[in-house]
């Protein structure tokens, strides 16, 4: 049912843990509907120089969640807000139609830590 | 790499002798079992001979055997037909939280189209208790359908004190009996039931065919489909032959192994319960700790969804189930595990493993060394464990 | 003793290729094809590769195409589906007097359910009108249910010209292919219908396996079971998983002999016609002279009553059917032999044979030496034959 790559990511997710000096973190779902995805940023310079994740859910939500951080690092917080739910989809070369909801969730996490980062630093 | 069948409560191989006993209805004896000429009479006695073995597997006379399509038709036929029939004695149906969806759907059908229905709650083992029955039988009732054990959490219901209590009430019962054939002994007057289901794909059989056991007597009809006369006008549509064949032919080996088989399967189940319990922290079994299944265990890891936990195992070349909503992409996890007042985030966790005769020590014993590695990368990657 | 199978009507063998099609999902691929590991995803591939074959030979989209227990589940699921989700726009169903007992008794059923139902009278060919048709429909019809082929008869119905006039008028066409898929080229673009139902074991597959096709956008839904979510919500129930697999392979295969089988099949009947009129007399031939399925000759012989023909044959090896009353034990002759206006007396007289592919001339010519003395014999004992 998953394509190879998102076998790939199941099986070797990238950037998977917390960072403890985060200037960024957005939670997104809850644990009634099963998924909960927890995106860490470090942002300098208006650019994403770490991210890491932490994911509740199916296979497709930790493969989402790997393809979300690594398609977001390097990249400046505007290019990072860009990020669509299908673009990740598409990074992982599809997903099965039930399962389309779970890249809603990275992108949506990945949309919250940057929200977080930029309240935080909203006078900077 | 080593490849481990561990869902036995979704579907079984067929066993080799019942693949051989089909064979001959699958090639030669290829007639319709209502023709009138020799090659229909000669599939008619196959197929009556089949209803006797069936019948005499569960202690039944071969007039109250149907065959049908499978166990989801048994239990649609079973509580539609009595319901319909008995309409002018009540409106009134029984059945518990924790049915197969075959029974729990087709009673919430029927309660949409005005009958009223009770779906009785479970403890925390997924138990009925008897005396709720009890309580809730009315003047109305006509109907109570609780399963004989159940498919996710293994948990054996008291159907025997059930019945006794309707029978007293002048009320039937119905039992979905698909999980526990061939593993808990199962007789109809034993159990006291007037109508219960079987699917052969359950125990060894083919797919895409079940038994509708109806005791004499029973005011029921057959109102799902309209057709020809096949079936002792009980089911309609021209028979599965080779189904119906393999399924008494499982019938019948499971029927005279059960004991050795029961012996070999809780053995096994308690090794790997018991390697769980004692390697895994965080975990709960599901399910009721002595009256389940010889053959299931169940648990639910805390911080872990189910479907990864699924996929990771896949991996590793292991075959089990979970309850999870993930699986299926919805959101609720499985009915069954909300009734025994889980939550969400624990319920999502489940995991099903269902033993079957051709599993060994060794399965289990790679299972649990495979286990704590799968866990422990989930928990790792769970936002849920940090605290 | 020969043995002549010229029932295939009833049910056909099944082709080896089909047997050997499904062999490995009978033993190696057992899984489940719901579950989520590499036992289900295996099986679920071939049941999806088999729904492909089926689109491809009906000119259908995959998704259009729901795997059933056969063609008389096909029938009341489409029927009733039509019923129950078009209700708010009128209760009126057309179907004919021919229809087989799946069609007619579920119309019936929902005649009784409060649906105004039409059954349309046949000419003296078994065949409708569609004068008749275009006559009948009024704003409230939701639904025209007609036969492709007769299975007594064999006469085809102008289900195209019917389809194009209910087209016209908003109205869904239903038809049973259940008797003319395999022997008459069958596109349901081409012929214009909603729904359609296919039997696997009426064309060299496997009993207890039938296909339901569903164009898009039709407003149907699953009114006869609840339970489990498997068809994309259209039939819930594990899948017959090696059904399906024979299905689809039995439905390449005669898609793919279409014309060879057609040219050979009609040679055979005609020669079986031809010697049937030229060497018995007073014999009628039933169904229509051209417009007929190529593999079904079917006649009725005065002063013979069905029954006993048939025995008689049987006793020498040769399997036929008959509409009369007496092999079912029932009074009436056949709904569809009365509906020709046939008397009581000829109509039991009725005898028909259905070809296959492994018929041979010599089968036909085996059966055209025994059947001048079956006649007589059965005459000669006749009451009725001495005026
Ligand atoms: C308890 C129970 N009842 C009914 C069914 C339905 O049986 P089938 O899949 O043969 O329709 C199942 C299995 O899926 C089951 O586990
Ligand atoms: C025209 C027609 N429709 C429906 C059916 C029913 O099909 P099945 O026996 O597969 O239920 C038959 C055969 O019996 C038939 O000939
Ligand atoms: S996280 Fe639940 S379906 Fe993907
Ligand atoms: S003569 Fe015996 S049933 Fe008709």
């Amino acid at each position: 049912m998953y394509s190879e790559k998102v076998m790939d990511h199941f099986e070797n997710p990238r950037n998977v843990g917390e960072i403890e000096n985060a200037n960024g973190i957005g939670q997104v779902g809850n644990p009634s509907c099963g998924d909960i995805m927890k995106i860490y940023l470090v942002v300098e310079d208006n650019i994403i120089k770490d991210i890491k994740f932490k994911t509740f859910g199916c296979g497709a939500a930790v493969a989402t969640s790997s393809m979300v951080t690594e398609l977001a690092k390097g990249k400046t917080l505007e290019e990072a807000l860009e990020l669509s739910n299908a673009a990740v989809a598409q990074a992982l070369d599809g997903l099965p139609p039930k399962k389309m909801h779970c890249s809603n969730l990275a992108a949506d996490a990945l949309h919250a830590a940057i929200k977080d980062y930029q309240e935080k630093h909203k006078s900077a | 790499m080593r490849r481990v069948y561990f869902d036995h409560s979704a579907t079984t191989p067929i066993d080799t002798a019942v693949v051989d006993a089909m064979t001959p209805y699958l090639t030669e004896y290829f007639g319709n079992p209502s023709s009138f000429h020799s090659y229909g009479r000669e599939v008619r006695k196959a197929v009556e001979a089949a209803r006797e073995k069936v019948a005499l597997a569960i202690g039944a006379d071969p007039k109250e055997i149907t065959f049908t399509s499978g166990g989801t038709e048994s239990d649609n036929m079973a509580i539609h037909g009595v319901a319909y029939m008995n309409k002018n004695k009540g409106n009134h149906i029984i059945t518990s939280a924790v049915e197969h969806h075959a029974v729990l759907n087709t009673v919430k059908a029927l309660g949409k189209e005005g009958f009223d229905i009770t779906i009785l709650p479970v403890d925390k083992y997924g138990m009925v208790n008897p005396d709720d029955v009890a309580a809730a039988i009315t003047d109305k009732t006509i109907l109570i359908t609780i399963m004989h054990a159940n498919n996710e959490i293994g948990t054996i219901q008291p159907v025997k004190e059930i019945a006794a209590i309707a029978k007293a009430r002048g009320v039937y019962v119905h039992t979905d009996a698909v999980q526990s054939f061939g593993k808990i002994p199962l007789n109809v007057d034993d159990l006291g039931v007037n109508l219960l289901t079987l699917s052969a794909h359950k125990f060894y059989g083919p797919k895409g065919v079940g038994v509708l056991y109806i005791r004499k007597g029973t005011r029921w009809k057959q109102t799902l489909m309209h057709g020809g006369s096949q079936e002792r006008l009980r089911r309609t549509g021209t028979e599965n032959v080779p189904g119906i064949i393999g399924l008494a032919k499982a019938a019948e080996i499971v029927s005279a192994n059960l004991q050795k088989e029961q012996d070999y399967l809780t053995k096994l189940r308690d090794k790997l319960i018991k390697g769980v319990m004692d390697n895994i922290d965080k975990v709960i079994l599901t399910g009721h700790p002595t009256q389940r299944l010889c053959n299931l265990a169940s648990f639910c890891f805390e911080y872990i969804e189910g479907e990864s936990q699924l996929l990771s195992l896949d991996m590793k070349g292991i075959a089990a189930s979970s309850g999870s909503a993930c699986t299926s992409g919805s959101l609720e996890p499985s009915h069954v595990l909300m009734a025994l007042g889980l939550t969400h985030e624990i319920a999502h966790g489940s995991l099903r493993l269902s033993l079957g005769k051709d599993n060994t020590e060794e399965d289990v014993d790679y299972f649990l060394e495979v286990l704590p590695a799968v866990v422990q990368r989930l928990r790792m990657m769970s936002p849920l464990a940090e605290d």
